[in-house]
């Protein structure tokens, strides 16, 4: 891909910061997750760290996104807080969603984190409805819907693009396309090369981009935002990746060969990252440093805090179901 | 204005949402062919609102019920109050994971930081020769998912308040209209009419008939004919499905010591089971007869008008179900 | 459309003889119900005859379709009889269901027409269904799937197109695009200018063909089937053409530009053909109005046949829930 | 042979479709990651078949539950029988049209030409810590649609000769397997167990107790403990929920004269108001106790683990409700 909006040094940095912090996050819950600390359905976007990364450095405060079980990068790219996060997936009474949504329901409006979906497909429906909110509004802002190569073959894809093509909505269609979809791989549950190639069939603009590069992703990410934001309508990108773990941690992955996934980590998108920032000297190895040991040092506040907080108490069932309190 | 105008159901829905539109330039109307381009939907409910309010708040959407409730869900979370319409009651099949597990689930899984204002118009009912797949009544699903409501007018007044105060309700709610009683007259106050409450439209002391929608009129020519013969029967129209208003029905059984559900739904596993139950444990020997229930035959709706006539409910068959209960 | 298989004199009769009882049969439902003899609602397929037409000449018994409510010009090209069909257009006993089906679920196995759904897109599901067990039988069957331009918008389709294109099964999708769906153009409802783009988005062959000329519809078919006997996969044709007619009869469609209507009209593909076939010395006059004659006859006598029959019994609500008769 | 071995649920279901297989060509089995290439399911249900039996008959699909039931409905209407899998029952709402508009009513709208022999095997059930849209059970809505059976097997042996028997049926079955249930061992003799039979698990004077799938279990532990106090508690296991044994189901409770019915599913609207209201009305007068339900709490499966447990009833609660029947 040619001609991309560069990436500057300070964004380069800005990128880097969000890429650590997922990067340390995961390995964190990983973490605490082999200790028996936290027992929870967990879907680990390591590999991926890239690609909301260099997205959400284009995004503002008034942005949306609506995301998938497989979600923490996406949503600490978009600002969502530790704590709250880590004390929603401890279950605690203090967590974004005072423990009642859990690891696959994660929400923080605030930070933009409107709607994480278990449902694979449903991210995209609901982003077209904050698309057509903001193209109402008309304050220039976008929703970004993530989602992953397998939901680009359910029915909830195709009347999203649809419509968001239709009405020239300000919605960024992500495709994290890491190849797999839980132990189906990308060729053998779908039956184009590219999905970018069915953008053409919305007459919508698509791209497929390596996510895992930070100047295509940055590129391909501002281009179609500035769509979004000029009113031109909606993008579909696809950003190559690859999941470095099983779908859930718990699964050995026996289906992924032991060879691409090896050459996979080889290219760890976030080592290259790194690479890249101290290549550019847009930051010093010691300035690296400093910002992932400040990042760690976060993180074990809010995994300290999570832990530290109450449970819900049982009247919680009664609450949230409607506006009022049931009886 | 207080003043009572007479007008059919069509005229009744659709002055509730012109004045809705009117009240409040946050509310948005959508789905298939419901703006003026499109003559404002197959039966012309939605006539002159797109006109009235502009192509933006009030927009047609192509044949996507997945994009249309999840437009709706988006546009709401971006602080919109959306009134959707899904043409028939069997569509909504199509749409069930974006009312059931988001709509419904949104409120309670984010811990109260997000809710859904949407209401989904919806149309059903046999009797025009639509067969199996454009008839069905199927509240009892919603009534089973906790997070959404459920309204069913019997009547033009109860249509425009209860829409309403539907538009106006916080939460998700499904709003169902009796297609084959769209065009009966009757006079309309335009009174928001609370949701949860349901209305004694004839009082009796002999037996309470609980009923809804379709079943409501001839429920009340039973009521009509019996009373020739001494035998007062008294009707309680729920309006409100779910949460359905407990306490006027137990206090009209309390007073009839009689219960009979009566609603155009498949019989088994419908609306009348959980209100039966309900009554039979809590006048558990304080009944003078048993809770019984009259419903849809248990099948698809047929085509054939003999075989259509019969599937539903009668006044016969509510009458002679009266009977057997009074014997 | 250039080096498509020519249509042989023989094959243009057999094309005319279908298009001849498809249009002659619309004219007697027509009639029908304006006489109030019969009411039901009727999709009229009256403009769009060649594509069934022109498409069935190049199938088998072994084939099958499916077809939605605007099908009877697909089943009556597929070889559906007409006294069961009038007989189940009339609701009565002798019908292809019983009466208990109707318009829009019209049935009958044994020429080949599986499935007549009345939900839009649903043909596709199913249709790759039969393709399916087609490919395991290995005998070089096809399946057909009918549907609208409007329904190339929802979920079904997309699900449908992926998958038969993944497993290379022989289906031919048909999207007879009629430039409108229900009260809403193909303009202000798909995103793309040709349906048949959407090919490309799932590895599979796509043509738009016009469909109201029997050359390239015959052509194009027959392009298809071959592929799809041969083990090439599916393909997508998006046939070109034009409702005569209201979405139902009653619709007076008022949201059809009179010219445009007009101009469609003027251009009526039954009597394209028709002079195309005297053109071509295929048949001669005298021949044709034997075929009219012959086929408006066979027509009255499953008229009459139908309305003389008898209705269904009540106890037919009981029977065909399940394999048994309920009690 | 009659053997019996002891198995989990897992291996149970396994066997059966192994079985299957092995008896019938015609069998099918189909869904997400069903192959070996995909390890035989998310939980290797189905691991060995497509080894044993061969890709084409046990097919891995792409992310697209429409597709799948309708590739299932067409195959079977192309003469297979098919056992497809929803993964989580909560993904039975993207395939609600194919399942309840066509699966259930082709038969019936067919007038008995067309059947469809399929069934849908789905696993469910909270206590996973999955939250809101992976643990509900959504037995009722099936139950309330004519035209296909439910059926909920609570140990291995029950798995293994009701799927047979669903296999076997000339109908539509969904087959509802409770997931944190799945690893609970038992002896498994391979025969078929009929479909619409219950099983009284526990003979006892005092009570019955009519429940299902995953409240088998603790309704057993608590009919254990009373029975140290002389209290004895029948047990009902329904098996199949729709068509239920009324006739065990009455016979029991006119020797306890005293129901109770437990499932997990919520309590409102559920299967249990059609059981209760049919008891109540049955044996209007002759019973000691009202009829009486215990069910999932009335809210979205909630996350955190004191939340998730108090949702679902627990041995206390089922103890409670006993007791309060018999103060
Ligand atoms: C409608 C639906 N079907 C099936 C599932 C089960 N499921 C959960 S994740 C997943 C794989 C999704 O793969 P992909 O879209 O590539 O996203 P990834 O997990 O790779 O990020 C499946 C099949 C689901 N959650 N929703
Ligand atoms: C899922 C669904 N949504 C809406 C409808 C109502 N409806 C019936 S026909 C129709 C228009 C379909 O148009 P098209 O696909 O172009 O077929 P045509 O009627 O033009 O042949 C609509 C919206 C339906 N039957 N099913
Ligand atoms: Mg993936
Ligand atoms: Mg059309």
């Amino acid at each position: 891909m040619s001609n991309l909006p560069k990436v500057d040094a300070a964004t380069l940095v800005a990128i880097y910061k969000k890429a650590s912090l997922i990067r340390h996050n995961d390995l964190r819950v990983i973490k605490a997750m082999k200790a028996g600390q936290l027992v929870t359905p967990y879907y680990s976007p390591a590999g991926q760290e890239i690609i909301p990364s260099a997205l959400s450095v284009s995004l503002n405060d008034g942005d949306t996104i609506c995301t998938i079980y497989r979600g923490t990068h996406d949503m600490l790219a978009k600002g969502f807080p530790l704590e709250p996060l880590w004390a929603e997936l401890a279950g605690r009474v203090t967590g974004s969603c005072k423990g009642k949504g859990g690891t696959m329901h994660l929400t923080h409006p605030e930070s933009g984190c409107m709607v994480t979906t278990g449902i694979v497909g449903s991210s995209m429906p609901i982003a077209t409805g904050l698309g057509w909110a903001a193209k109402l509004d008309g304050k220039g802002h976008v929703a970004v819907a993530n989602f992953g190569d397998g939901a680009a073959n359910i029915g909830a894809f195709h009347e999203s693009l649809n419509l968001a093509a239709l009405w020239k909505l300000p919605v960024i269609f992500v495709c994290q396309n890491n190849r797999y979809a839980e132990h189906t791989s990308f060729a053998n549950s779908t039956s184009v090369d590219e999905l970018s190639k069915r953008a053409a069939g919305y007459g919508m603009a698509g791209v497929t981009v390596n996510g895992n590069d930070v100047d295509e992703m940055y590129g391909a990410a501002k281009i179609a935002i500035d769509r979004a934001r000029a009113g031109e309508g909606p993008t579909l990108i696809e950003a190559l990746t690859f999941r470095f773990n099983g779908h859930l941690i718990g699964d050995a992955a026996g289906y992924i060969p032991k060879e691409e996934m090896a050459s996979a980590k080889e290219k760890d998108p976030f080592v290259t990252l790194r690479k890249r920032v101290l290549a550019d000297g847009a930051a010093s190895e010691a300035e690296l440093d400093a910002i992932d040991t400040d990042i760690k040092a976060r993180i074990e506040v809010a995994v300290e805090a999570a832990f530290k907080a109450d449970l819900p108490d049982i009247a919680e069932l009664k609450r949230d179901v409607f506006a009022y309190e049931l009886a | 204005m207080m003043t009572t105008q007479t007008m059919n159901t069509i005229q009744a829905v659709n002055l509730a949402l012109h004045d809705a539109l009117a009240a409040d330039p946050k509310i948005l109307v959508l789905g298939e062919d419901v703006a003026d381009r499109e003559e404002g939907g197959v039966v012309g409910v939605t006539k002159g609102l797109s006109t009235a309010f502009g192509d933006d708040r009030v927009k047609s959407t192509p044949i996507a019920e997945q994009a249309i409730i999840g437009a709706a869900i988006g546009a709401s979370l971006g602080g919109y109050r959306v009134v959707a319409e899904i043409m028939l009651m069997n569509f909504t099949t199509v749409a069930m994971d974006m009312i059931v597990n988001h709509a419904a689930k949104l409120r309670f899984m984010s811990g109260g930081q997000t809710h859904v204002p949407i209401v989904i118009r919806t149309m059903t009912g046999s009797g025009m020769s639509n067969g199996g797949q454009h008839s069905d009544y199927l509240e009892a699903w919603f009534a089973h998912t906790p997070g959404i409501k459920v309204v069913a007018p019997s009547n033009p007044s109860d249509a425009y308040g209860l829409l309403r105060a539907a538009i106006e309700d916080d939460d998700p709610v499904i709003f169902i209209e009796n297609l084959p009683g769209y065009w009966n007259a009757g006079p309309v106050t335009r009174e928001v009419i609370p949701l949860g409450k349901a209305s004694v439209t004839r009082e009796g002391s002999d037996l309470t008939i609980v009923t809804y929608a379709s079943m409501v009129t001839p429920s009340l020519a039973v009521a009509e004919k019996l009373a020739g013969e001494g035998i007062n029967v008294e009707v309680v129209d729920l309006r409100t499905i779910a949460p359905w208003d407990k306490e006027t029905v137990r206090a009209s059984v309390e007073k009839t010591g009689r219960g009979l559900i009566v609603h155009e739904a498949v019989k088994e596993f419908g609306v009348g089971a959980e209100i039966a139950a309900d009554l039979s444990d809590h006048f558990f020997g304080r009944l003078k007869a048993p809770v019984r229930r009259v419903g849809g035959a248990f099948c698809p709706v047929p085509y054939s008008k003999p075989l259509e006539t019969a599937f539903a409910p009668s006044v016969a068959d509510i009458e002679s179900a009266v009977r057997g209960l009074l014997a």
